[in-house]
């Protein structure tokens, strides 16, 4: 507490101190993995207070649950690391299989009627969140327009275009496609999981190994700094748009193929949920800052609580309660690992 | 009262009564959506103009804020679908103040005064599921996907259910899976429940409308989707009605479900408004459609529009709204 | 005064057999109405270190990032060997013609040293992945060249300023480019570090590497270029052979006006006056043991390397930091450490040691932060302030302080690194100190500003304000009565005014212990 | 235009910055006004589409609809040119003045029972308001986690407490006094307008006039620069944190009164249409810029829009889609307007 202070009241050291140099940088390895001991001792925790917790069985559908999360934080993980934000990722969850499925679906199950094969379906859906992704990249990359402000008008927009096109009716009756990636499984445990796996193997990966990932770092630490470096700035940055877009997209194929149908309101609320991962796993809102294994952990969390939540059937009118309590001391255990102001 | 005496006066009735303003409170389940769809057809059959319906999108404040403007504009009667029993006071207050007649449809209010409240009761919902499942499962554990626990409907439809268990089968035990109404969070709960609880004996979902897709979409993931009659079969009671709960009764999927009739609050909605217009009032007891009207202790009347439970038995009875909407 | 139709090559650059390295010709650059260039000229001849210098807001830096290809000049041509330059988009065409080392800062705070070094052009192995191994060892032998001694997979946010330079100048060097800018590299080194900066420069020059050097310090200019290019408002002034250019001359050509050469100020006698500032044995972070006297009136410098703790020492003073151990007392009532508007209160003032960083705020107008500190402007008992009297104040302020601004609601951002330094300066002086503590006043000013705000601490002697002058600017510690050494958080010697500039020089790099040693 | 190209002829670099100085000068009064024009444009508009829009009636219940918004975008305002963040404000909303009828209430009318006399439970109310501020304010300040995020976590944690204490229960029979400020009029005018009118007035004086709030722009504008200039930044923001809590409570009692009773979710996504205000009208979401007037406008705009759309009866599925779109193309007007990069 007086330490923090302190810290507040003096202006940062000029001291160069290879110790603290040193010090820091095990607290960042460390940092990232700040929430592996809190997610083993839940995990610990739900073993001891649930004789189902552990099961095989509940193992898999914690994580069958959590891939569409996993998809969308990975999304934003990846805007925030480039210094930007995307909070209509949540909507593009619904809208993108909306679509989809409109023009796969007959007019008599709410589609448009031009009933489309599926295939063509899924990669509308792609493509349209890969545009939604490219909207919103031009207009904070090139217009230069509030990325917090423009995604939330986004976001608006997008729920609203989902209502007016779908009338409001929730579409069921997609082509067993739509739903394999979450009801079909390898080795017992779903395609969404293992995509969603693989997907944050990929991004951790370039990330870390590939001069892109490398570019995105620089973008979101100091952009002029990348722009005199040669890094296409806006090119990076629409490219991470349109990528997380696409990710979103996907997440929303995961979410139709969980629950089996696909609601005008798929994925309302979800962004909060995705950022506190995402922040929870150390992604830093300033940009610059995070990595995939961090963001993944927070996921992880996450649905654990939630599944624990359950298992312990807490009166219901409390669960909501305790789950905030539980996001905001996640992040105040993260806060002291990492040892410096969060940011 | 009677339709018979409204026959007459339809030709007259839409010249000199004027507007009607007809206040939805979301349009995102497919009830309202099929309920917004019956409001035009019912209308003309009746002869009330009515205005384009509003949206409040969830939203209290909003709602009051509609009602505000359609009075603004001169309306002559309201047909209002209140997102919450209590949170509708100030509009009714407002529209009292102007003498323009509302009728509250799908929800009764807590205050403020109405022509008619048009509704087939939240809590009679719970308690014929309730019964419904009780008789079929007898002992064991059932679980109820609940709704939005800060929503009237999702209250009332939990109280009624968890008490009529309490009361008349002490024997089974009751599950909870709170959801916001989120589809998601239905499937993720049953689907944690279904682990802790293999020997899960029952589900009873308090909309239709979001959770028929996520519990079968689980059901059929865990390998416990077996037609009704099958023994290893887990019964299933559902809510509203839509088209796509009867195709899953005659697949034989779910048990059953309690059919909130969307055409009828369109029709006796407007019905009851043009009446109140014209100044026509009504006493408690039975009318022409297999309903009561009974009268609240603040006055109000409610006509408790039947709420049909459909099982394999009725499920093509053409009557029902969900057989009848155009598809 | 009128410029005759440029012609730098009969500046004697011309008379060089080999095509120019680069050249600016007749280049306009335009930020909205201000006019940054104006017909620019510049000429750097293959094999010989040109100074480029003029006053702040002249021109240069737009001159560089012209030069480097950050941007379009409006109109004129940007010429490498005589041939054009590249497009602005093909980054590495104009990384193999010039590397540069920018007024700001282009380190990325949350990259490891090494990336930093190797951003966007990381050795990648098979798959065109990073080879991170090879990208470390070569970080490495390149900042041990240096003698930059912290491991490269530090975050860069961890350097110290003088390293960080250090790492920036090491990465433009490592290009392979013949021909490097280096823009203000001085500006935030201490000696040591700026005499290795010389060294290598020497030595890259032997290797026909050809520099563009920008600095506010002349002598520098003296010490490592051959010729000078002169630019003033925006214009083209002359280019001329360092040796051709006596300092006044030059001083001339860039401010437009004669200045006679600052000279060392007379030992004065200040025995009899009472005692303003006391600190004894004073320990705080990164210094200790410390303990100094201040009169009235009196003018004391404070030298030593960036890592000696005199920083540390002043902030602490003003209320910036706590202490661990001592006492300090202003006319004998002690300082409240570790709580600035205390300090203010017992009529403690401080130049900060950034003005970026600490001083401004740079969406507020000139008047508002003149007034930051919201004493000197208040008007009713209730906290109220009034504007009306802050636009007064400000007005004397630019007038008294000779700022050079649009008018004193002009946003602060919009003004010059000198002017916007005077506000910084008005800002301390507002609240009318007994004890002011200037902190690198001078850093990345021009000759002409320097002498103002070196003037302005003349009049704080007269007011009999405590003055205490943290620098290693030989300029700035000129003006002081006396000047105290630091090394490793002590002191180690005294010097009264009147010293050699090498004693000094010898003292701060701890070399010898002329001069009365302290204790 | 033609006097610019000939000032870039003029040689001295200086005498052009007079005029860029004056420019920006002009601009920075100019972007606070930015929507002025949209906003009149809007009105004349309303006035043409629908006879009723220009009656005094539905006027008078435009202002009233926006009284609690433009109270709670005064709180987010303040908290924003101080460069935080308080996202919790929505939830305030709701349980503060929970908390203040549930201590009024007898058990049987869901109170807590102890039934105080109304005026204390106001007083509870408006304490509660502050209470929160200080917990986001120490949090965000003491603690130093990221505004953003924590107050993302609060929002939920209230949320659920309220629900949790009220059982999911709306409470509806409160005493008159809980709704005086939405039913009784002053000039036909609800007192609640007043009151916001009152609110945006001071703030505006203080932050022009009073030191606390000239603080406050140079706290947002740089944090460390007014640490060394002596402002207690801490104590300025915390200060700011609290106040914000309680305009958010004032908020939620105007809500209250409007509505006639609290159900649980009132406020629920309410900061959405906060922030859209604030930034709408030129407050910076990096703090030290904006003005008092700028987020009124915002506020009136957004309520003219909401009022126009009911009353041109736009098929209810597109209104949501539509009312985005305003605020996006509000959004570009106050970008080109404000001609530099938005912030
Ligand atoms: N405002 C600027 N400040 C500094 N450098 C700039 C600026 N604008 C452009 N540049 C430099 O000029 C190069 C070309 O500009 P441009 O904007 O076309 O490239 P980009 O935006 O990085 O990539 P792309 O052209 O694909 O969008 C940039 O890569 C950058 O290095
Ligand atoms: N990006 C910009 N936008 C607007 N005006 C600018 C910009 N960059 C520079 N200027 C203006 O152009 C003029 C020249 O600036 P420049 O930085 O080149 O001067 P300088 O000689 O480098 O000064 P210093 O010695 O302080 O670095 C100044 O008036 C400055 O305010
Ligand atoms: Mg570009
Ligand atoms: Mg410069």
């Amino acid at each position: 507490m007086t330490d923090i202070s302190a810290l507040a009241e003096s202006p940062r050291s000029t001291q160069p101190t290879t110790f603290r140099g040193a010090r820091t940088a095990l607290l960042r390895r460390f940092r990232e993995l700040a929430l592996v001991p809190a997610l083993v001792a839940l995990v610990v925790l739900g073993g001891l207070v649930n004789d189902t917790f552990l099961t095989k069985a509940n193992l898999i559908s914690i994580l069958g649950s959590s891939a569409a999360l996993a998809l969308v934080t990975l999304a934003a993980s990846l805007i925030l690391i480039g210094g930007k934000f995307d909070l209509s990722l949540e909507s593009t969850v619904g809208i993108a299989p909306a679509l989809g499925a409109m023009v796969v679906l007959p007019a008599s199950a709410a589609g448009f009627g031009i009933e489309l094969p599926s295939a063509v379906g899924l990669l509308i859906m792609l493509v349209a969140g890969a545009v939604i992704g490219a909207v919103n990249g031009f207009l904070v990359v090139k217009l230069q327009l509030n990325a917090f402000i423009v995604t939330l008008a986004m976001l608006i927009v997008l729920r609203g275009l989902q209502v007016g096109m779908t009338e409001g009716k929730t579409l069921f009756e997609m082509p067993e496609s739509f739903f394999t990636l979450a009801t079909s499984t390898f080795l017992e445990v779903p395609l969404s999981v293992w995509l969603a796996a693989a997907a944050f193997a990929i991004a951790g990966f370039v990330l870390r190994h590939h001069r892109v990932g490398r570019a995105l770092y620089a973008i979101g630490g100091n952009p002029a700094a990348a722009r005199t470096a040669g890094i296409r700035v806006d090119r990076v940055l629409m490219g991470v748009y349109i990528v997380g877009g696409a990710l979103a997209a996907l997440g929303g194929l995961v979410l139709t193929g969980y629950v089996g149908a696909i609601s005008p309101n798929q994925g309302d609320g979800m962004i909060f949920t995705v950022f506190a991962a995402a922040v929870i796993g150390g992604i830093s809102l300033d940009g610059g800052k995070g990595t995939m294994t961090g963001a993944l952990t927070g996921v992880l969390l996450l649905g654990v609580v939630q599944n624990l939540l359950t298992l312990a059937q807490v009166k219901p009118f409390w669960i909501q309660a305790i789950y905030g309590g539980i996001i905001l001391v996640s992040l105040m255990v993260s806060r002291l690992t990492s040892g410096k102001a969060q940011d | 009262g009677s339709t018979g005496d409204s026959k007459g006066n339809t030709a007259t009735g839409d010249g000199k009564a004027g507007k009607t303003g007809v206040v939805l409170p979301f349009l995102t389940s497919p009830f309202w959506q099929a309920y917004n769809g019956y409001v035009p057809a019912k209308a003309k059959e009746l002869g009330v103009s009515t205005l384009p319906t509003v949206n409040s999108n969830s939203d209290a404040a909003q709602q009051i804020t509609d009602i505000n403007n359609l009075l603004n504009q001169g309306v002559k009667g309201l047909v209002v679908a209140p997102i919450d029993s209590a949170a509708i006071a100030a509009g009714l207050d407002q529209a009292e103040r102007k003498g323009v007649p509302v009728v509250a449809v799908d929800v009764a209010p807590d205050r403020g005064k109405v022509a008619m409240i048009v509704r087939a009761d939240n809590r009679a919902y719970g308690t014929l599921a309730c019964k419904y499942m009780g008789d079929k499962v007898k002992t064991g554990k059932v679980v109820q996907i609940m709704g939005d626990l800060s929503s009237i409907n999702g209250r009332d439809r939990s109280e009624a259910f968890r008490d009529c268990m309490k009361q008349n089968y002490p024997s089974i035990q009751v599950l909870e899976i709170p959801t916001e109404w989120k589809a998601e969070r239905a499937a993720a709960g049953l689907n944690t429940i279904l682990n802790a609880n293999p020997d899960l004996k029952g589900v009873y979902m308090q909309a239709g409308g979001v959770f028929l897709a996520p519990t079968l979409q689980q059901l059929k993931a865990k390998g416990l989707l077996h037609p009704v009659g099958d023994p290893k079969h887990i019964t299933v009671v559902s809510n509203d009605g839509i088209p796509q709960e009867l195709d899953a009764i005659r697949r034989g999927d779910i048990d059953a479900t309690v059919s909130q009739p969307a055409d009828d609050y369109a029709k006796y909605g407007l019905y009851y408004i043009k009446a109140a217009m014209e100044g026509k009032t009504f006493e408690p007891g039975p009318t022409d459609h297999n309903s009561t009207i009974i009268q609240h202790p603040d006055g109000n009347l409610e006509d408790q529009l039947a709420a049909p439970l459909v099982t394999k038995e009725n499920v093509d009875d053409p009557t029902l709204w969900g057989n009848s909407l155009g598809r | 005064m009128s410029v005759g139709s440029p012609t730098p090559s009969a500046g004697g650059a011309g008379t060089h057999a080999r095509p120019p390295l680069a050249q600016a010709v007749d280049v306009v650059k335009r930020f909205g109405p201000t006019v940054a260039l104006d017909n620019a000229q510049l000429e750097v001849v293959p094999g010989e270190s040109h100074a480029l210098v003029g006053r702040n807001g002249a021109g240069k830096s737009t001159l560089v990032s012209l030069l480097t290809g950050l941007a379009r000049p409006d109109s004129g041509r940007i010429l490498f060997g005589g041939e054009p330059a590249p497009s602005l988009a093909d980054r590495n065409a104009w990384r193999r013609r010039v590397a540069c080392v920018y007024q700001k800062s282009t380190i990325i705070p949350q990259l490891t040293v090494a990336e930093n070094v190797f951003l966007n052009r990381q050795p990648t192995g098979p798959g065109r992945f990073i080879a991170w191994r090879r990208m470390r060892t070569r970080a490495r032998e390149l900042l041990d060249q240096w003698g930059v001694d912290i491991p490269v997979d530090t975050p860069a946010a961890d350097l110290s300023v003088g390293d960080r330079q250090l790492v920036e100048i090491a990465r433009s060097l490592s290009f392979g480019a013949r021909f490097v800018i280096l823009d203000e590299p001085t500006a935030p080194l201490d000696r040591r570090e700026i005499e290795r900066l010389f060294a290598r420069m020497r030595v890259l020059q032997a290797a026909d590497v050809t520099f563009l050097f920008i600095s506010h310090h002349l002598q520098e200019v003296y010490e490592v270029c051959q010729s000078v290019t002169v630019m003033r408002d925006a214009r083209w002034i002359t280019t001329r052979p360092v040796a051709l250019m006596p300092r006044t001359e030059l001083v001339e050509a860039m401010t437009g006006e004669w200045m006679p050469e600052k000279t060392a100020a007379e030992p004065r006698d200040l025995t009899g006056r009472p005692v303003r500032l006391q600190v004894s044995d004073l320990a705080g972070d990164a210094f200790s043991g410390v303990s100094l006297a201040v009169r009235q009136g009196e003018v004391l410098g404070v030298a030593g390397s960036s890592a000696s703790g005199k920083i540390e020492l002043a902030e602490t003073l003003v209320g910036l930091r706590r202490v661990k151990s001592g006492t300090a007392t202003l006319d004998d009532i002690p300082i409240p450490f570790g709580n600035v508007p205390k300090a203010i209160a017992s009529s403690i003032a401080c130049v900060p040691r950034d003005r970026h960083d600490q001083g401004l705020v740079a969406g507020l107008s000139v008047a508002e932060n003149a007034a930051l500190t919201l004493r000197s402007v208040r008007a009713g008992r209730f906290g109220t302030i009034s504007p009306a009297r802050e636009r007064r104040q400000a007005r004397r302020v630019v007038a008294d302080l000779d700022i050079k601004t649009p008018g004193v609601e002009a946003p602060v951002s919009a003004l010059s690194g000198g002017n916007q330094q005077k506000v910084v300066m008005a800002r301390a002086l507002a609240t009318d100190p007994r004890l002011l503590v200037l902190i690198n006043p001078t850093a990345g000013i021009d000759v002409k500003s320097k002498e103002a705000l070196l003037g302005l601490v003349d009049d704080m002697r007269e007011r009999r304000t405590a003055v205490v002058v943290i620098s290693d600017e030989l300029d700035d510690l000129r003006t002081c009565d006396r000047v105290l050494v630091l090394r490793h958080g002590c002191v180690t010697t005294e010097h009264p005014a009147g010293w050699r500039d090498n004693d000094l020089v010898a003292a701060i790099e701890g070399m010898s212990d002329e001069g009365t040693t302290h204790d």
